[in-house]
């Protein structure tokens, strides 16, 4: 019971016979006698969907989806309209692999035209690809392009970046022998070494504090050490601030997330990246681009192929086959629904639901500003008590308090968050350090 | 043969019409977007942050969700999917997934679960992780495993990565990691990224790693072989035990490249065979969807020895059974900002105990009943280079339809499209000349992989030069690939 | 007019390419069916009835998971729909629903409720029907409401019988009811149904009730009347206070068919002109999606004298703030098995807590804008038997292209289905010749709208005998309706 | 905020301008002053999604839905795969109407046709409709037909029919003048009269106290005395039993919820109706057809329409027009599902979990069997204590017992009961009997 094979016993006796066979094991014949399982799998049997989902129900119940949500890190807790989830998911998107005949993949490109552009004026660069895995893994493509665009192996990676986002660069730095330097935050903003060569700088923008790093100053560094400027941004900032682009940025990379994709314990995400035009040989990912077909009607078409690792092999620009195309779509869709004045807005209602809880959290004997730099959605706070048991204490209080740093609590609010919330944490809180 | 039943035909469905971009159905002004009632002080902008900061408003697409909704159907409309026919897209593993999976992953019990959550709180997905990691170690025949890897090419790194450093750990230096020449673009590319250089290694005239030439490059530089097995012609490499003893001899780790594992699930195991390292796509073995092109899962198991370089933090099951997250001792540090790409490790999960150690013994089965069944249809039709019984796939050639009447594979593929099916994958591996790489899977019916082989016969039969011509009943019809390079519009701003 | 903003085509991007039927695809001993652990004995057929009840297991069709959904994904891409494009079918109300509503609809707390738990354990359930009721009763300016009845029709018999019920307390016996002739073919058959007799009055030449003609047929036979208003020709009946005066003067019941209440939200109310009897379409107007057929739901609303009539039982609020059902004291009885089409009615109340009343203004604003926008436009490529302002609808006739070139109503619908819309009502209201009843609906932009527009006026001015070929590129072409019935297959084993 | 009408303002001004008006009030000149409303409608203003979403969730969790589920009455139970939820709510079969234009809606004509032909054979007759509203007034259909057919007012109803369809057809046939005969159960089963003149015979297989009604007998019933046999049957019951048709009935309806359509407090459901194919131009509601388009290829549309309101007016068969097209697919999509072996083996555990909860009921003192007829799914149980107490006593304890029924209970069982369900059910009734 439970397996997806759809031949009756006939059948597969019929196809068998048919080869001159007799029988399902012969068709194993080739894998040597000692290595073929003599008793089968150590797992239980096959269940019905229903046993399945009932269980699958229990155990999910055993996770607090009640908590209401002040932590950010990355990770954002949006609304997310029935329309996008309802399109998205639509089985054409959902059970389609990468568009290797573009003839009957029109759907699927055209939607990731449309999403490289979004990502592309999101960024304020020209050129976005068609998704990386996360965030993460996206500062890792960030470095290699920009170390091998400059010959330089050196890395000055601040301090702002997220601290997953910084191992990450690190695991994979020990492959490919690029040095890490790490670069302090001084009162919230990264202080840039005087003097080094590096390849690259990698800054992220709003920083993991919610500070909002100084742009201009890091591609003024750029400039004077020659290096390439790497922007992990948050892209919802977009919808407010000026873009990485707009100072100078030469890659950004980001976490797609907050556009239409659930906090899902972390995955799948979404890695943007966008590039300036001049790097677009050393993009990682596909790329869609637009172009005709034998009737001259437009059609799009994954292109600049040449640089992939199907074609390019150990010469290619990165590894990356599967990607996040479906979030990718997901990202189209809700950014489409939420248009030019719906991602004005969203950002708005963050920044005021951010400084909202800020402010009432400030309001609270004992809390301080862990930096005075300007935030957009998330900021840092030093408390009397340490992060994880504040955590661990406001959870007892319904809330998901924030992500726990060094001497203090990471707090992030977004668009779902109401003034009701951010008042019964701020008691709660205040409940919590008496 | 003659199957009872009527044909699952895979005709697909799919309109001609072209659609304008989201760009050229916007009007100044219009949005879809409504926001939930806050009740906050409406700060503006300049209220909020430095106004030299401040931008004018993005420019994105301007409609409403009617427009929206109605321009991402229509294109859904445009997109060939397995939900809608055959695609047997060889090395990809585009089987049906039961729906029962896409439920599981809507669970709002998983999907409303920040990651930064402490374990005590998050303790229904722990478990989850434990139960699938343990499932998959047990497939794979292996001790311990990292969920993080969020696609094959992932895992890949994940594993040179773990190699690099338990040959530092040993206070070896080693340079080159072999792989066959049969071998998927992902290896020798991951190969790169993990610091070591690619050796190929010739596969002989069975199609198979040739032992001779492979124990001829081996020596004390060599960190590690890259396989797959079945390998990428979709023929069971029948040497391995030999394969792993010479390459253990030197001091090499085996690296299992888990792209066609589907074909062997409860039949046989890489840890049994000799494999150090393992990773799985669970998008093609366990019902993950293709998403498109993603997303996809890509945990990497391991031999005991290699057990403490995981990335970590691996959820673990404690004395008290709850659980916990632990990082590895000697951990290569993470792979990914979070854990992996966890809603599709629930639905791998779900589909495991769906399908129960019984049932994925059946999938294998019937992943290689189906292909091999395949290749003996088409014997006569189209050349078959290595004529052996295969695992999950088969590789034929439209060698002898390019020299007969310069049909090459690719306009077989296309004209595959006209028959209503999804075209296999071409010119892959790149050993095979002409490739067509068949996976019909197990989930496709006698009947359908019936008509998918009437059809590739009747293009056999019919070859002509106005196969160049096709497709012709496609949404659109061939595609100037070279122009999209040459002049290249990326984003919608970038058009002339 | 020129708008500024990209065309919001509406192109049905849908295939051509038949489709077998189920049963067509079969294979003798293939199901996709799997059951729960029951953990019961496992009684067999004889133990459980009577031997001589017991069949043989009933034939029906017998296919995979796989295959059923790949089967009817494909039929999904032979179906036009509002998702993929515009659908102005006069009369029917054809608007986007937001897909908020579809998400009410599958919430497990309102899907998973018997409805014969009693009402202590359905509270949420009964609180939802007594606020969309509250809201309905105040959208139609009425009294109270019975939610049973299942669609329009299913509402007009139930009005009937709430009419006659109310007469025969009056100890009265009336035989007749009065509908205009361009009512709607459910009124006639809902008044036979209702034991009455129909009476039909003409419209005047500005298509609206002629009174005096009404007037004429009123006397103390008659029971009532049947209006719509605006009435099927989109044109508000501008004396309806005068024709409610007189219908009440001989003692009759005015009855509102609220087939065309999407006109007037907000903007005037039935139960203000004087109507006794209202009955909403919540698919029409609430957007309850049409389904391809239905559901719908058809809640009926009374005048303060007919509630005790109403049946039951009604959810009503308590004094302690609890729900509870309770059945008016001389009610006509159930219309329905249970509490009518309650997730349509989800969906209908989450549709009306959206918009609010600011909105649902707004949705008659917009639905008379857009019905007025094309009169105006098409004033010149077609007749307008009734050239004034209308309300959500506009009906024109092709009796000027048949004139000149033999083009009919029908063709005209054919025609702009390649041109990627769905047609409008045709040949009805029957009293205009060649008629087309255009509604484009509120929730089409004016691009749309303009598009639209424009299809038909190409189709006007291009007019020739080839429109008869049409359609040409729809998923089949014009169908044999005349075979069909004339060799009836109603079913897969009645063919021959 | 909230509405969905896509306008811009200034589209709205030059829509206006276009038409020589300045207001959108302008649209409305026509309506009399008087009857305009001056303030608006006395509803709150509309919100966004993310509110409204959330107070429904909230009223939906003051149902209670963790009740085990031991009630039937022609709302049943039933597990509903994954597949058939996600197919059927695909929005091309959402957001259709009645295929009115038949060569763009072959999906929902082919659907419709399939459907027809699976309620064909589940009936056992030669022709069925495209759906009807619900079981209830499926029957007053039947009725229609058979008074028609016959020229008879009188319809013999078994009071084995649900108490509700009853209601339903007393409330009809005072608009119809048909003359409705209550006839008694005698044991659980219809005790027809000797003498009559009845025009049709209406009975349910099996009854509402889950009796399988003697369908010969009552065929002999009909023969004698000239009336139409009109049986309202379980559709599940024909995976076991023999078909009404097989019995002889002249029209079969009934309730097709079971049939992949959630409990959903009752509606939408989905009535079903089948009759022999000399009846066919009295049938009420749609009728799909297969014939051929202008080149020849197979084409479905809706046929034999001249029975229809729209075309006959006061004289049409019935006044249907939108009924349960997206039910009588998922209907379809679900007997696709189950198929030939599955239709059999749900009879079947439906029929085992029901004999088993049976037994364990009648081993506790004080329960008795209402009748000694044979049951399929559902029995009829006399109890110590009143019908509705118990139901309330067993809610306390987890459980949705049954329908109360004068001096008894009426319990149903399905495919998704388990033993150890059915085992605490049993324990709770004597608890709660004690
Ligand atoms: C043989 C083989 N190895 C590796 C990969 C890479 O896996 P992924 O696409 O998940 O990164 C693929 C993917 O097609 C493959 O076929
Ligand atoms: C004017 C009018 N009245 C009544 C009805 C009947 O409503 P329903 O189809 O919901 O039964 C319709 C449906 O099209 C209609 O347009």
């Amino acid at each position: 019971m439970g397996h997806y094979v759809p031949h009756t016993d006939e059948e597969l006796a019929t196809m068998l016979a048919s080869m001159g066979l007799s029988s399902l094991d012969e068709l194993f014949e080739v894998v040597p006698a000692a290595l073929r399982l003599a008793s089968g799998l150590d797992l239980p049997d096959g269940r019905s969907e229903f046993d399945v989902l009932d269980e699958l129900e229990a155990v999910a119940g055993r996770n607090r989806t009640d908590l209401i949500c002040f932590a950010g890190g990355g990770a954002y807790d949006h609304d997310i309209p029935s329309a996008v989830k309802r399109v998205a998911f639509r089985s054409e998107f959902v059970t389609a692999y990468t568009p290797y005949q573009p003839e009957v993949a029109q759907g699927v490109l055209q939607a990731l035209f449309e999403y490289q552009t979004m990502i592309a004026r999101l960024s304020g660069l020209e050129v976005a690809n068609a998704s990386l895995y996360d965030g993460a893994t996206a500062c890792v493509e960030a470095i290699n392009l920009a170390v091998a665009a400059t010959g330089r192996q050196t890395v000055w990676l601040s301090d702002g970046v997220h601290p997953t986002w910084r191992d990450t660069v690190r695991t994979f730095a020990a492959g490919t022998g690029h040095d890490i330097v790490d670069v302090p935050l001084s009162d919230g903003r990264t202080a840039w070494p005087e003097t080094g060569e590096p390849g690259a700088l990698l800054v992220q923008f709003p920083n993991r504090l919610g500070c909002i790093e100084d742009l201009a100053e890091a591609r003024k560094v750029a400039d004077r050490t020659g290096a390439l400027l790497l922007v992990a941004f948050d892209p919802v900032a977009s919808g407010l601030l000026r873009t990485p682009g707009s100072f100078g940025a030469d890659v950004v990379v980001g976490e797609g997330q907050p556009f239409g994709t659930p906090l899902s314990f972390g995955g799948p995400y979404l890695g943007l990246f966008a590039c300036r035009l001049e790097h677009v040989r050393r993009l990682p990912g596909r790329l869609v681009g637009e172009t005709v077909d034998v009737e001259g009607r437009r059609a799009y078409v994954t292109t600049l192929r040449t640089r992939e690792q199907d074609i390019r092999r150990e010469k290619a620009s990165s590894n990356v086959c599967t990607n996040q195309t479906l979030i990718a779509v997901v990202a189209a869709i809700q950014l489409s629904f939420l248009g030019t004045a719906g991602l004005r807005e969203l950002a708005l209602r963050c920044a005021r639901a951010s400084r909202y809880t800020r402010e009432s959290l400030l309001a609270i004997d004992g809390v301080e500003p862990l930096a005075s730099a300007p935030t957009f959605r998330e900021f840092a706070v030093r408390l009397p008590v340490n992060g994880e048991t504040i955590v661990d204490r406001m959870a007892e209080e319904g809330f998901l308090a924030g992500i726990p740093t060094d001497g203090g609590l990471i707090v992030a609010a977004t668009e779902k968050r109401t003034r009701s919330e951010i008042d019964a944490y701020a008691d709660a809180m205040r409940k919590v350090l008496q | 043969m003659t199957i009872a039943g009527g044909r699952a035909t895979s005709i697909p469905l799919m309109g001609r019409d072209e659609e304008p971009t989201i760009f050229e159905l916007s009007a100044p002004g219009r949005s879809a977007a409504r926001f939930r009632d806050q009740d906050l002080p409406e700060w503006s902008a300049h209220e909020l942050v430095p106004a030299d900061l401040v931008s004018e408003p993005l420019h994105l697409s301007e409609a409403s969700e009617r427009d929206v909704v109605g321009h991402f159907t229509r294109l859904s409309h445009r997109q060939y999917s397995v939900d809608l026919g055959a695609y047997p897209l060889g090395s990809c593993t585009m089987k049906y997934n039961p729906k029962l999976c896409d439920d599981v992953a809507s669970l709002p019990g998983l999907a409303n679960v920040h990651p930064a959550a402490p374990a005590h709180l998050t303790q229904g997905w722990l478990e989850l992780l434990v139960g699938l990691g343990d499932a998959l170690c047990e497939v794979t025949g292996m001790k311990a495993i990292t969920l993080q890897p969020p696609a094959g090419a992932a895992g890949e790194l994940t594993g040179l990565l773990l190699m690099r450093a338990w040959h530092e750990a040993q206070g070896r230096q080693r340079t080159k990691v072999i792989i066959p020449d049969s071998a998927h673009g992902t290896n020798p590319a991951s190969v790169t990224l993990g610091g070591y250089d690619t050796v190929t290694v010739p596969s002989d005239e069975r199609g198979l790693v040739d032992l001779e030439a492979l124990k001829a490059v081996l020596d004390e530089d060599v960190a590690g072989i890259m396989l797959t097995n079945p390998n990428t012609l979709g023929l069971f490499e029948e040497e391995i035990v030999e394969i792993a003893a010479a390459v253990h001899e030197v001091g090499g780790l085996l690296y299992y490249d888990g792209a066609n594992l589907n074909a062997i699930l409860g039949v046989t195991r890489p840890g049994d065979m000799g494999f150090d390292i393992v990773h799985m796509n669970l998008h093609k073995t366990f019902a993950v969807p293709h998403g498109g092109g993603g997303p996809g899962a890509g945990p990497v198991a391991v031999s005991e020895r290699l057990a403490a370089y995981l990335p970590g933090p691996v959820p673990v099951r404690t004395g008290d059974g709850t659980y916990a997250w632990s990082t590895p001792e000697r951990s290569i540090g993470r792979v990914h900002g979070w854990h992996g790409n966890t809603l599709a490790l629930a639905r791998a999960w779900s589909y495991i105990l769906l399908n129960g150690g019984d049932g994925l013994r059946r999938v294998a089965e019937g992943a290689v009943l189906n292909a091999n069944w395949v290749r003996e249809q088409l014997r006569g039709h189209y050349d078959i280079p290595f004529d052996r019984p295969n695992m999950h796939e088969c590789v034929v050639s439209a060698r002898n339809l390019k020299k007969a009447h310069g049909v090459k594979a690719l306009d077989v593929a296309k004209r595959l499209l006209e028959e209503g099916f999804h075209s296999p994958t071409v010119y892959f591996p790149l050993i095979v000349e002409e490739a067509l790489m068949i996976e019909p899977t197990e989930t496709e019916s006698p009947q359908t992989v019936a008509a998918l082989v009437e059809a590739l016969i009747r293009i056999a039969e019919g070859a002509s030069e106005a196969d160049r011509e096709a497709p012709r009943t496609t949404p659109v019809r061939r595609v100037d690939e070279a122009r999209a390079a040459r002049q290249l519009i990326p984003t919608f701003d970038a058009r002339p």
